[in-house]
């Protein structure tokens, strides 16, 4: 499980990396979903397979199929590749780079204060079921308004 | 009679307010009528009162219309003294007054402000009765600014000249220093006494003060103050020739006769203070002398028909004052009341040489009018040989008793006695070079007028402007010219028996007293009067301007001593700089700094806020960082 | 009660003069009119009230009203009119059926609105001449300060953006101040009463030390001083008035300038009488310096409204200067010169107003020789500019005098320095005079072709107003007793209450 | 089972987070903001499952839902936004959207 981790989180980061650097957004969105699935990896690894595969179907599916969809309509194509090569100029990454930087850094500095190791226990779906529907059912309301207002709002920002 | 004293200002108030609320729909006839018969009305009652009161014994009372305020103990009312020196003020203001507004209904019967000038006139009239007869001083005060007020809208009476206006104002602002230095004095009266009541001060002022202690001192240090502006003496004297831009009958009735004597009824009114302030009394009498021999200096250069008679004013006045600082208080007041008939002559005849004249006022340019204009010259001679004390004129009885009076003064006796006498030789210098220059020598006037107009029929030109309502007055003050040294003064009452005792003096001081203003007559033919010495005099003449110190010391004399050059210097230009300079209020601009800073930070701000997204994105990655570096690394 | 009525008659009158425009935009005007006349009965009404009762058993105050508002806080609805509130109503309906007058002819946009800012204004003027709960003051201090702004702000002139907002941060930041200091002053009585107050006859029990004092004075001081306008608070005076249309710089300077005098007179020295009688130099330092500056700066101005203004503030020095020096003659000439300059300002300003009116300009430089054609309202125009140089026989004369009398009992040297104001203001107002009605007829550029010989003299509404107003001065300064009488138990009760802290 | 220090996990998410972090910060067509938004969300939701399981407790993947949720309706507004935009400027270019200047 643990090399199962350690190399999954290794495709993550290079996918990620090569998303954020990329410059033909079709190419940008396999790494993502790369990135994606990997995570779900991750998360299969830390004993969360519902989570895992809701990654997977939500994630990786549903929501990467919408920005595909969008890409179409939008109709990229090699001029703005090229823009995209011209717009990645290194000075543009340094004020941003070392800001992520020293954000990356006090992240890490409170995450090393502690020392405990994690003994994946996978959590069923079942409690997560019951914690959902029970304590958390209004925040379960919540989301499906929120959802609601999300489809409302897209459905009117994309219309002619 | 009595009993209505209260009725005196009323007549020429109630002519003003009938004159102003017609709003100029008055016919001439109807207005002149209004307006010379409140005034005469005024005088027949005034000569009423007068007869009564003497028939009394000259005993003082006080007349009550109502109380005008009542703040804790300052209860000054709207009440009227009468007593021998205001009988002398009110029979001279409404006396001369109506011969004045008569004159005036001849004189400005062309002019389209009719009905304004004599609601003025008889505003001025009103007002300069309550301060002659105000029992307080805030009362008396009410009548001054009031003269004054009307000596201002009187000067500028022709407002479309610019000058005129300018003259109007300076008389005003000026008298207004020596009004607000009066003005002073009051308070100081009042927080000293607790009353503005003259006669209750006249009487609790001895009791409370020694003589020359410091608050007599700085009380009627303050009330000279008012007198010196209001009767155009050193240092305020300088409006005084100016104000001649109003009409003639004006400068005859309030730049002559009355309202210019008011100092000198203010200072005799209140003479108890001032005997108090032995130093003060004497800086009158030595602003008197100053004045008096400066403006007669002046007088020698001015060209001017109507400034010649206004420097001749400010040197009478001098002589007033003298008189006061030496302490001869009826000789003042008999000065101002003949100095009233005879200057209020002068003008008047000098208006109707004016007027003749088409406006003409330069002497220069008048010249053998004796013949063309027999009134004025008899009128004229009459007038300047009172002014200059010639035996048995009125001017020679008032300014006699000054002299002497001056003479007797304890410690500068000789001094002040000696520069009046300079002062009466001065006057009759200038006065008969007046004479002389106008009425006698070549007829300048036709040629100039020849010369400039190209007229055909010079002679149509000059004819004497003389109406009946304008001849009666100059016969009127005429007579009282000559004959005014014969009436007695009814004021031995109000300025007590010490004052006046018979001055005695030599054989030889009364002998120079009469031939020195005859030597300045005789001096005056020579130069300017007789034709057999007119080349020689003209040649001295000629002489005396081309030498370098002549020429320097007659600009220095023209320009009035250079004082009005001074003032420009000292505080008009200073002000009118100032003015400019903080035209836009420094006090604003200050805060208009804070409106600017706020301006400027906004700015700066604004700068920050570019629109562009990946700038605000990476502002709040920044924020974030820096609370999360705040919270991780303290 | 009738106190009560005074207020809500002008605040119902403003609403109805809104809601009354949608019928007719000839209405509101007549609206306006009826309510300040019924305001003006009840003012009357309470003079008679008062003259029969003078006094009540409330010792100087003739009538009374109170009402809880916000108990929590021990805030009430309390008003009261004594001699000295009664004065300050009399000159604020009078004034107001002026600036109806002014506006009669003038405002003819939005007329609904304009009538109800103007009366709603009235009513906060009123409501802080009655007001004795202090956070009752308070509000109507507001109530009057936001519909002037609007005055300001829509009917001004070119610059009016500007001006209303000047007008009011400088009122707000000031009455911010006043604010805070009210809070501590009734936080103070909580402190010793153990309950919280805002009533005035309550505040004046609470011991402040020297220094706690002192600051609150001064919060008090800078709130009513600014309003007054003092010497360093004055830049906002000068732009509001120049921009305001005529009505609002009748009200401006007619009766909201006196509120804050009237604040000094009741609440600053009664309320902290020792740290005034040591702050009393200082201010009467500021009045004379404010007296001589704004003479000054008067003198210096070409736009007629904005000279006029300066010369407001020259003589609300000697206000100041009356009030701190806190004896009989000095409060009785403050209150004299409220009430003669309101006339003679308020008058000068719908002067000048009738002058832009007809003339489309406010630049002295265009104008002159306006005697000529003008011949009413000239003679108007010199008649009270004349009553503003203190021409003795008119109301101003009185109220300076007995301010200059009493300050003299307090301090000669800005007695003599304030005194020289007379000289200055003397400069000042003939050059008026003599730029626009003096000299050379000047008039400016296309006024000349007009119809039958340019600008029309004085209309009828016009004289009626000037001449009400010349008559009240020509009564104030004959016969001032009239008005004095009203104030005199009033002031010596404070004096009494306080001690004497300026006199000496 | 071997152990997995639980630091690791967040880093890991931290890692992720900032890399999205860049991407929001420095490219500007908006398909690759939105997606790189994408990223830190996911990231986000990483960091929770670690800790649900670090705690052995399914609260923390609750709020992976939410996220969940939340992800999903920002994508479909933001790209109903992208549309949008595109249509009026014919551009993903966000720099053209500077309306917002002070």
């Amino acid at each position: 499980m643990t090399l199962l981790f350690y190399s999954a989180g290794a495709i993550a980061l290079i996918a990620t990396l090569s998303v954020i650097i990329s410059t033909n957004v079709v190419h940008a969105l396999v790494y993502l979903i790369i990135s994606l699935l990997s995570v779900a990896v991750i998360f299969f690894a830390l004993g969360a397979p519902f989570a895992a595969m809701l990654e997977a179907i939500v994630y990786a599916g549903a929501i990467m199929v919408l920005f595909l969809f969008v890409m179409m309509m939008l109709n990229l194509g090699q001029a703005t590749e090229d823009e995209e090569r011209a717009w990645m100029r290194p000075s543009l990454w340094i004020g941003p780079g070392v800001l992520s930087g020293i954000l990356l850094l006090q992240f890490v500095s409170t995450m090393l204060t502690h020392d405990v190791t994690l003994a994946p226990v996978e959590v069923s779906v079942r409690d997560i079921s019951l914690l959902l529907f029970g304590p958390w059912l209004l925040a379960v309301e919540l989301a499906s308004m929120l959802l609601l207002a999300g489809l409302i709002a897209a459905y009117h920002l994309a219309k002619k | 009679m009595q009993e209505w004293t209260g009725l005196l200002p009323v007549f020429p108030l109630a002519g003003f307010l009938l004159l102003v609320l017609s709003r100029g729909r008055m016919s001439r006839g109807i207005a002149g009528v209004i307006g010379a018969g409140s005034v005469g009305l005024s005088f027949l009652l005034a000569l009423g009162i007068a007869i009564a009161t003497l028939n009394n014994g000259g005993q003082a009372y006080t007349t009550v219309l109502w109380q005008w305020m009542q703040v804790g103990d300052f209860a000054p009312g709207f009440s009227f003294y009468v007593d021998g020196l205001t009988l002398v003020m009110i029979l001279v203001i409404s006396g001369v007054g109506f011969l004045i507004h008569l004159y005036a209904t001849g004189y400005m019967a062309d002019d389209p402000g009719f009905a304004r000038f004599f609601s003025y006139m008889n505003l001025f009239v009103a007002a300069m009765l309550v301060l002659v007869l105000a029992d307080n001083l805030l009362l008396l005060y009410l009548g001054w600014e009031g003269v004054g007020l009307c000596s201002y809208l009187l000067i500028g009476f022709w407002y479309d000249k610019p000058a005129n206006g300018y003259a109007a104002r300076k008389a005003f602002v000026v008298t207004r220093v020596g009004d607000t230095s009066m003005a002073i004095g009051l308070f100081l009266l009042f927080s000293q006494l607790g009353t503005l009541n003259i006669q209750q001060m006249l009487t609790l002022a001895p009791q409370q003060w020694a003589v020359g202690s410091g608050i007599a001192v700085a009380a009627s240090a303050l009330l000279l103050g008012g007198a010196v502006g209001k009767s155009a003496q050193l240092p305020l004297q300088t409006w005084l020739p100016d104000a001649m831009a109003g009409p003639t009958p004006i400068s005859a009735l309030i730049h002559a006769a009355t309202m210019v004597t008011a100092g000198v009824y203010l200072i005799a009114r209140t003479h108890v203070l001032f005997e108090l302030a032995p130093s003060v009394q004497l800086l009158v009498a030595f602003i008197g002398l100053a004045t008096l021999l400066m403006s007669g200096f002046t007088a020698l250069t001015q060209t001017d028909i109507k400034r010649i008679l206004a420097y001749s004013t400010i040197s009478q006045i001098g002589y007033m004052f003298l008189a006061l600082g030496v302490g001869a208080w009826s000789a003042a007041v008999f000065h101002l009341m003949t100095h009233a008939f005879f200057k209020a002559l002068l003008f008047l005849a000098a208006g109707t040489v004016i007027l003749s004249l088409h406006h003409e006022q330069d002497i220069f340019r008048m010249g053998a009018m004796r013949r063309r204009l027999p009134v004025s010259f008899w009128c004229f001679l009459v007038g300047s040989a009172a002014l200059t004390a010639l035996p048995f004129t009125s001017g020679f009885y008032s300014k006699d008793e000054i002299l002497l009076a001056a003479l007797h003064q304890e410690h500068y006796g000789m001094l002040l006695w000696s520069g009046g006498v300079l002062g009466a030789f001065l006057t009759a210098l200038y006065s008969f070079r007046l004479v002389f220059v106008v009425f006698f020598g070549r007829d300048r006037h036709q040629s100039h007028a020849t010369a400039s107009h190209g007229h055909d029929d010079p002679q149509a030109a000059v004819v004497e402007a003389m109406s009946p309502v304008m001849f009666f007055p100059l016969l009127l003050l005429g007579l009282l010219a000559l004959g005014g040294g014969f009436i007695h003064v009814p004021v031995d009452a109000v300025f007590g028996s010490g004052a006046q005792e018979e001055a005695h003096a030599s054989q030889l001081v009364h002998t120079l007293m009469i031939l020195i203003p005859i030597a300045g007559v005789m001096i005056a033919w020579f130069v300017y009067g007789s034709r057999s010495y007119q080349k020689a005099g003209e040649h001295l003449r000629e002489q005396l301007l081309a030498s370098g110190i002549g020429r320097r010391l007659h600009r220095f004399w023209f320009s009035g001593w250079g004082m009005d050059t001074l003032y420009e210097w000292v505080f008009v230009r200073p002000f009118l700089t100032l003015a400019a300079l903080n035209r836009r209020d420094a006090v604003d601009q200050i805060y208009g700094w804070v409106a600017q800073a706020a301006r400027v930070g906004n700015s700066a701000v604004v700068m920050l806020q570019t629109g562009n997204l990946r700038w605000y994105a990476i502002s709040l990655v920044g924020g974030l960082v820096i609370v999360i570096g705040l919270g991780v690394w303290r | 009660m009738i106190v009560w009525w005074l207020i809500a008659v002008l605040f119902l009158g403003g609403a109805l003069a809104w809601a009354s425009e949608a019928l007719d935009s000839q209405l509101p005007r007549v609206v306006a009119l009826l309510a300040l006349l019924g305001s003006a009965a009840l003012v009357l009404g309470l003079a008679l009230a008062g003259q029969a009762n003078p006094l009540s058993p409330q010792g100087q105050w003739w009538v009374l009203a109170d009402a809880s508002w916000i108990p929590r806080f021990g805030i009430r609805f309390l008003v009261g009119v004594d001699g000295l509130s009664l004065l300050m109503l009399l000159l604020t309906v009078f004034l107001g059926l002026m600036a109806l007058g002014a506006a009669w002819h003038e405002i003819r946009e939005r007329s609904g609105f304009f009538y109800f800012n103007l009366l709603w204004t009235l009513a906060g003027v009123v409501g802080v001449f009655t007001a004795l709960d202090l956070f009752l003051f308070f509000f109507f201090w507001e109530v009057m300060l936001i519909p002037m702004y609007l005055i300001i702000a829509i009917w001004g002139h070119e610059n009016r953006a500007y001006a209303a907002m000047k007008f009011f941060l400088f009122t707000q930041v000031s009455g911010l101040l006043l604010l805070f200091a009210i809070v501590c002053l009734a936080w103070f009585h909580a402190q010793q009463f153990g309950v919280f107050s805002f009533d005035y006859f309550a505040l004046q029990d609470v011991v402040l030390e020297g220094r706690v004092q002192t600051w609150l004075m001064l919060g008090f001081f800078i709130g009513f001083a600014t309003k007054l306008p003092a010497f360093p608070f004055h830049a906002w005076l000068p732009d509001a008035h120049s921009q305001a249309p005529t009505a609002g710089s009748v009200l401006l300077a007619g009766v909201l300038l006196k509120t804050g005098a009237y604040g000094l007179i009741r609440f600053t020295v009664p309320l902290f009488p020792e740290a005034s009688a040591s702050f009393a130099p200082f201010a009467m330092g500021l009045a004379a310096v404010g007296i001589l500056y704004c003479a000054k700066l008067a003198f210096a101005q070409q736009d007629l409204k904005r000279l006029i203004a300066y010369t407001s503030v020259s003589h609300m020095g000697f206000v100041l200067l009356g009030v701190y020096a806190w004896n009989l003659y000095g409060l009785q000439g403050a209150v004299m010169t409220m009430l003669a300059h309101g006339f003679s300002a308020a008058a000068l300003f719908m002067i000048a107003g009738a002058l832009q009116h007809r003339l489309h300009t406010r630049d002295m430089q265009r104008m002159g020789g306006l005697w000529s054609r003008l011949p009413m309202l000239s003679a108007m125009a010199l008649f009270f500019t004349v009553a503003a140089v203190g021409m003795p026989g008119l109301g101003n004369f009185i109220g300076e005098f007995l301010s200059l009398l009493g300050a003299f009992q307090a301090s000669r040297v800005a007695t003599v320095f304030a005194a020289l104001g007379l000289v200055l203001s003397a400069v000042y107002s003939l050059w008026v005079i003599q730029k626009v009605f003096h000299g050379p007829l000047l008039l400016p550029a296309g006024q000349e072709r007009e119809a039958a010989g340019g600008p029309a003299d004085l209309g009828r509404v016009e004289l009626l107003c000037y001449g009400l107003m010349a008559l009240g001065l020509l009564w104030m300064g004959l016969y001032p007793q009239s008005f004095l009488a009203h104030s005199a138990s009033v002031l010596e009760a404070l004096l009494q209450q306080t001690g004497t802290p300026g006199g000496g | 089972m071997d152990a997995i220090p639980y630091e690791h996990g967040l880093i890991l998410a931290a890692v992720l987070f900032v890399c999205g972090l860049l991407g929001v910060l420095t490219r500007r067509n908006i398909v690759f903001v939105l997606m790189s938004l994408e990223i830190m969300l996911n990231a986000c939701g990483l960091a929770f499952v670690v800790a649900s399981a670090r705690w052995q407790h399914a609260e923390g993947q609750i709020m992976y839902l939410m996220i969940l949720t939340l992800a999903a309706a920002e994508v479909a507004v933001g790209l109903g936004l992208i549309i949008q935009m595109y249509r009026r400027f014919h551009t993903v270019d966000i720099s053209v959207l500077n309306e917002m200047k002070g």
